[in-house]
């Protein structure tokens, strides 16, 4: 755990209390047993904002605290070592980040007080392939009057059936593949035209399709400047990834200790199974893969926070790096487990469900390991 | 030789254009479906079934006098080989659950003369179903520290405890189970196998949902249930062997490496399926090369498996033992099944990622199903970890040591 | 091991006793401590002769037994064992492979004869970079009123001190990538304008660069046809492929011998390490490779024989699993034996000095894999 | 605070000013290679040596009684700054041998204040090369089975046994050697601590060639050789204690990934190395896209190692326990140095596979080498698998079972 200032501190001990107290796994369950229309329990989500999660990197003139995202990603460490459910790594996290990226002045104060105090859900919405690739956009965005008019698709859109507003990625001039001509724009949730359907995902979490049959788009809904969005997207997809990559640390984190746990307690062949070496030297692969991770992990969030050069290459190591973690110590749960592991009573399944979306979130350890290299010019 | 099978193909080619009915014509699935639904076999399936049952060809291998055929090895390879050319599929070993491929054999090794002629024939007509009960809570890969016991009262056993894992037990009559009967033995003596009827009061089933989904397996609960004192399989606390050789008819079934996970025969090659949700480049390749070259060990893994298991039959031809080396084809099967679930599921990206409905197609689901219940593989039937201590121990002839399965 | 015939195991058991009894890898040692000059013993290369090895490949007709690729696989596993040194691989398999896929029926009863009464050594020189890529050859040959006159590099060119003729694969059209414009041409060792620098290689084996300057070449002494040679070059390098892949798998399967023997006798912590449950999974991962990959090494050879479609992908696979195994296993071997599989008087790293040439003989994992791909058209 | 820093940093700039020989800017490379030749250090070096011992530079934070200079942390952090700036080295942890790296810090602890005066100064000059004799033929990963003995006749100890791995053996002055002072007690208990000089009829010493070549590493053979009785470093039978203190030392100093084998500060990053060798597609990637996935695992496995140690030392700062991750850092930079030496053959290709000759750059050759001598980095102080012995045992809480080195 990377060195936290007293503020740090007190934060992750509220979350983690708060976690393991009010919205524990069985809770997760729960609501994915109940079918809930919007994949979360509105009084927990509540209670994030009431701890003042929504603002954390939302600026205080917008009505935030502005911690950063070190502090977000140790918040998000701990909901995900619950699957807490709710809308605050895709709205806080993400969408703020959208906002803060690309909005101009009078769109941050427009939209980020909602943000902050939980009126607004704001959401991003890239995806329209079955592969992350953000190039290959082809929502199409005609020039109408007085803004733009949309025509098209996006898919497994991060609680969008909570949302307020999307950030939608759109193109507005050449074609699926090409860099340049590419748009943001802030897509009003009830606008006509738009259609949203619930995706029924592995892990249980609120993801929507989006349909755009000419949806209106005005002048004051588009963030940053026409056709040269792309720039503006990698950040936002490298905060994205950062972010999503502190919850998948939580998350994996939370599954090596369940299985430390099993191996200090059951029994087997007359010893508690952790005593066999083989089992033991897999253990201390995990551990050291965790620590070199976590690393990773928390080096990119506060590389964000600087504002280094560096935010992209440590982006795709963080994404990379947690993805090949949370593979193998998914992998590991259920098989060190063993029966019981592979019961849907058990907790080990609803870990390994969530485990792959989050890999695919925002481009895959082999889109990131290409990133890498390309980045490092080979 | 030749001129005996040649007579034996005409005469089961004549049986089959008389008794086999053209309705059920290449419908395995539609048969079991049904089979397993309240509705029950259809008439022709269920009149199809009896006349297997009286050729005996439901275990066409096993002696006359208990339901079978007493046919070689080569007439029963004619027998499947003519069915399969008018499509024709055998439901017995389906309806007998655990019946004709596990508890058959060993009862055929094991059992009295009594045994075999009361429970050998229902299993060969299909028409009694078994399951059993092995592994307990707390007995999983240590299987010989089971603790439900059975006791002897003079007229019958009485038996208490739980199992789990035991597939289709909620559907089965009979349960072939391993108790403990002397208490005081060292774990692997004082055990027994032990035979007993599923529809009696002291037994209670309950459905186990894995993370896939429904299965077949369940938790079987005996709370002084009874079972007949000749139904005791070989000798008393003597039943460590019996399993033994149960486990390995267990293991030689899962040598191969399957078919792929939620495809039919119609469905792509894993290379196409990638080209298909991947892309290719210009010049024809994979457009991400680093699943490229990882999908390429995998189908390297997956031919040398292939490769292996080609060789052993041939190495075997003509022997009676199991091949050494079918320890090593048990976990380079798991690794070949998961791996490619794993890549399937990779190469779908957010497609490969869903649970149900019809954002999804239904090979999409079937994948991301499979996966989930493909985990198993490498825990049931002899752990991946169990394998290992196997092949080291048994094979290269380490010392023993602290064993975990 | 694949189900052999009589005369199969006879030759094999006559190999694994010569080898063992007459030149065990003691005798390697001695021959690279010496710096022999031809980095083999005449001795224990006119055994091979003697025991007929050298005409596996042949037919009757030019004075060979035609027993086939398997059985030369058989004899090479057991040299592999105890990295005997000869010519046996580099002519008696491969120079007379490339004469049998490439040469008429004149040109192989020139020479073939000669490779079987060990009269003649004929190596193939192929390799004119640091990598293997068959299609990068620039070697130029210019048409002279009698035939060519080559100018140009070769390296790595195995047994060269040795070799009576070279098999030189040449450019008579076309540029370095191309495929066509390719011509194989036999080079007698004696030619005026050839010069050779052995080579001081980590595995102790005999390797020079070739150097052409001038050098005359008549049209009797072209293989097959000009211009069209690359269907052939492949064709001799798929059975150069399958037969090192051979002797790479006895090479790997000595290392497993020593590794397990070791494993049951050496004593740490009051007991033989073997028991080291740890260290008994990774010998029986390590066996478990070893048995997946013979099966792909032996089909290999079956194919070969057997003329069949598949040889192409056969050998890649067969070339990439040996090499990914005795890569794996020459690793384990030092790590089990600990600090004296370090000392140069231990015989370890003899074997791991002799894994890493053989990997990148004919084209390494990474080549293969690739190639494998895309012979399977993704 | 910053001001007496300030000061010394001045006084030792002036230092510096007056005694550094400019000949030997930064030269370090040339000093070491001419202190182990026949000619031993220059004229000039030797006066910088001299010039250094004088002012207690060559062990800077050792009390100044001793030899040293009884600097803070910080103030030997000024002074090696300084040192830098203008391209001085100090040769005397390198010419002390194990001396002030593993053995004065070690006596410092556990010494007797005669056995600090008698020892620490000629270590601190760089006058006295120390080895250490720990490791046995039968006593590797599990040295405390070592056999090794000394026995008490009244005036001296009497050592009979042989050592392995006793780096700079052959031209050390004396050895500080782990012995078993009592053959009746526990594997553990009866070792101590002996410091004796290698130059005396009992003791030979014979180089050990490695797979790479030549070594630093001797068998050092003790025949009847003999040790003062005030020699005995730590309480009799204690010497377990003194050697984890030493073997943490070790370990401390393995943690680092190291600079990459047989490349000088002006050598090619590996990515730019695969360029040069592998060359790049018009788009500039790498041409070989397996091994271009390969190395940017590598690459990010190298991140990652840094990332790791930055923040263990962030998280350390002030503290003055080692950090419990220090054992994850051992496996982690051996596994970093390992594949980047792999990856570097394999993309030299044929070029990666010289001995010797002109036929390869040296800097191909030192990077086989390099990738030979570099296997022991996993076998050496703590073996990759007693590393994870440890993390499992101690810092993961894991039962103790059988353990392996």
């Amino acid at each position: 755990m990377a060195a936290l200032t007293e503020e740090q501190t007190l934060i992750r001990d509220q979350a983690r209390a708060w976690v393991t107290e009010q919205s524990p796994v069985r809770k997760f369950r729960q609501m994915r047993d109940e079918k809930a229309p919007l994949s979360f329990h509105a009084d927990d989500w509540q209670a994030m904002i009431d701890m003042g999660w929504t603002g954390i990197l939302v600026p205080e003139k917008y009505g935030g605290s502005e911690l950063g995202y070190l502090t977000l990603g140790i918040v998000l460490e701990e909901t995900g070592r619950q699957l807490t459910a709710s809308p605050l790594l895709a709205s806080a996290g993400i969408g703020a980040a959208a906002l803060l990226v690309a909005g101009s002045d009078e769109q941050k104060q427009r939209i980020l007080p909602g943000v902050v105090d939980g009126s607004n859900v704001v959401t991003l919405a890239v995806e329209e392939g079955p592969r992350h690739d953000p190039r290959q956009l082809s929502l199409a965005a005609m020039s109408r009057d007085d803004g733009l008019s949309l025509v098209g698709e996006k898919t497994m859109v991060h609680e969008a059936m909570a949302a307020t507003h999307f950030v939608v990625a759109v193109r507005t001039s050449g074609h699926a593949g090409d860099e340049n001509g590419m748009t943001l724009v802030l897509v009003d949730a009830e606008s006509e035209g738009l259609t949203l359907s619930p995706l029924s995902t592995v892990d249980s979490r609120g993801y929507a399709s989006l349909s755009f049959s000419d949806v209106k788009v005005s002048e004051e809904q588009i963030l940053g400047s026409v056709n040269s969005a792309y720039v503006h997207l990698e950040q936002i997809l490298d905060r994205a990834r950062a972010a999503t990559a502190a919850e998948m640390m939580g998350t994996a984190a939370q599954a090596f200790d369940m299985t430390l746990e099993y191996l200090k307690t059951r029994v087997q062949f007359g010893q508690v199974i952790g005593s066999f070496q083989a089992l033991g030297h897999r253990a201390a692969d995990l551990f050291t893969e965790m620590e070199l991770t976590r690393s990773c992990m928390e080096g990119a969030l506060q590389a964000i926070d600087a504002g280094r050069e560096d935010v992209p290459e440590l982006c795709s190591l963080s994404k990379t790096r947690t993805g090949e973690f949370i593979h193998h110590m998914s992998n590991e749960l259920i098989q060190i487990h063993g029966g019981i592991g592979m019961t849907d009573e058990f907790d080990a399944g609803l870990y390994l469900k969530r485990a792959r979306p989050l890999e695919a979130a925002w481009g895959n350890q082999a889109f990131h390991r290409d990133r890498y290299a390309r980045l490092l010019g080979f | 030789m030749a001129e005996d099978l040649t007579s034996f193909r005409t005469q089961v080619q004549a049986w089959l254009s008389e008794h086999f009915p053209s309705s059920l014509k290449s419908n395995a699935a539609g048969i079991m479906e049904a089979a397993f639904s309240e509705n029950g076999l259809s008439a022709d399936a269920e009149q199809w079934r009896q006349s297997l049952a009286d050729a005996g060809y439901g275990a066409p291998t096993w002696p006359k006098e208990y339901g079978g055929a007493g046919l070689s090895d080569s007439q029963a390879a004619v027998l499947s080989g003519e069915m399969a050319n008018v499509g024709a599929f055998n439901p017995i070993p389906g309806l007998a659950g655990m019946g004709v491929t596990m508890v058959g054999p060993t009862v055929l090794e094991y059992g009295s003369e009594d045994q075999k002629l009361r429970h050998l024939p229902g299993i060969a007509s299909g028409t009694v179903r078994w399951c059993l009960g092995l592994s307990e809570p707390n007995a999983g890969s240590d299987l010989a520290s089971l603790t439900t016991k059975a006791q002897d009262d003079g007229d019958t056993w009485i038996v208490n405890g739980q199992k789990i894992w035991t597939s289709g037990a909620d559907r089965s009559q009979w349960c072939g189970a391993l108790v403990r009967t002397d208490a005081s033995a060292k774990k692997r003596d004082g055990i027994s196998f032990l035979m007993l009827k599923m529809d009696q009061p002291g037994v209670r089933t309950r459905p186990i949902k894995l993370i896939g989904g429904a299965s077949p397996f369940c938790e079987t609960f005996f709370d002084d249930a009874r079972a007949e004192k000749d139904d005791l399989l070989g000798p008393l606390n003597n039943g460590w062997s019996v399993v033994k050789r149960l486990l390995q008819h267990e293991r030689q079934s899962q040598t191969g490496a399957g078919a792929p996970s939620g495809s039919g025969s119609a469905a792509l090659s894993i290379q196409d399926l990638a080209k298909k949700y991947v892309g290719t480049t210009e010049s024809g390749e994979l457009a991400d090369a680093d699943l490229r070259s990882r999908l390429t060990s995998h189908l390297m893994a997956t031919k040398a498996h292939a490769m292996t298991g080609s060789r052993i039959r041939e190495e075997a031809r003509g022997k009676v033992e199991v091949s050494a080396a079918a320890s090593i084809l048990k976990n380079s099967a798991t690794i070949v099944a998961q791996v490619r679930s794993e890549l399937t599921i990779e190469m779908m990206g957010n497609q490969g990622l869903g649970w149900e409905g019809d954002d999804f197609t239904p090979e999409e689901l079937a994948t991301v199903r499979g996966w989930l219940s493909g985990k198993a593989i490498s825990i049931y039937g002899g752990s991946f970890e169990v394998q290992k201590n196997i092949i080291s121990k048994n094979i290269l002839g380490l010392p023993e040591t602290t064993q975990k399965g």
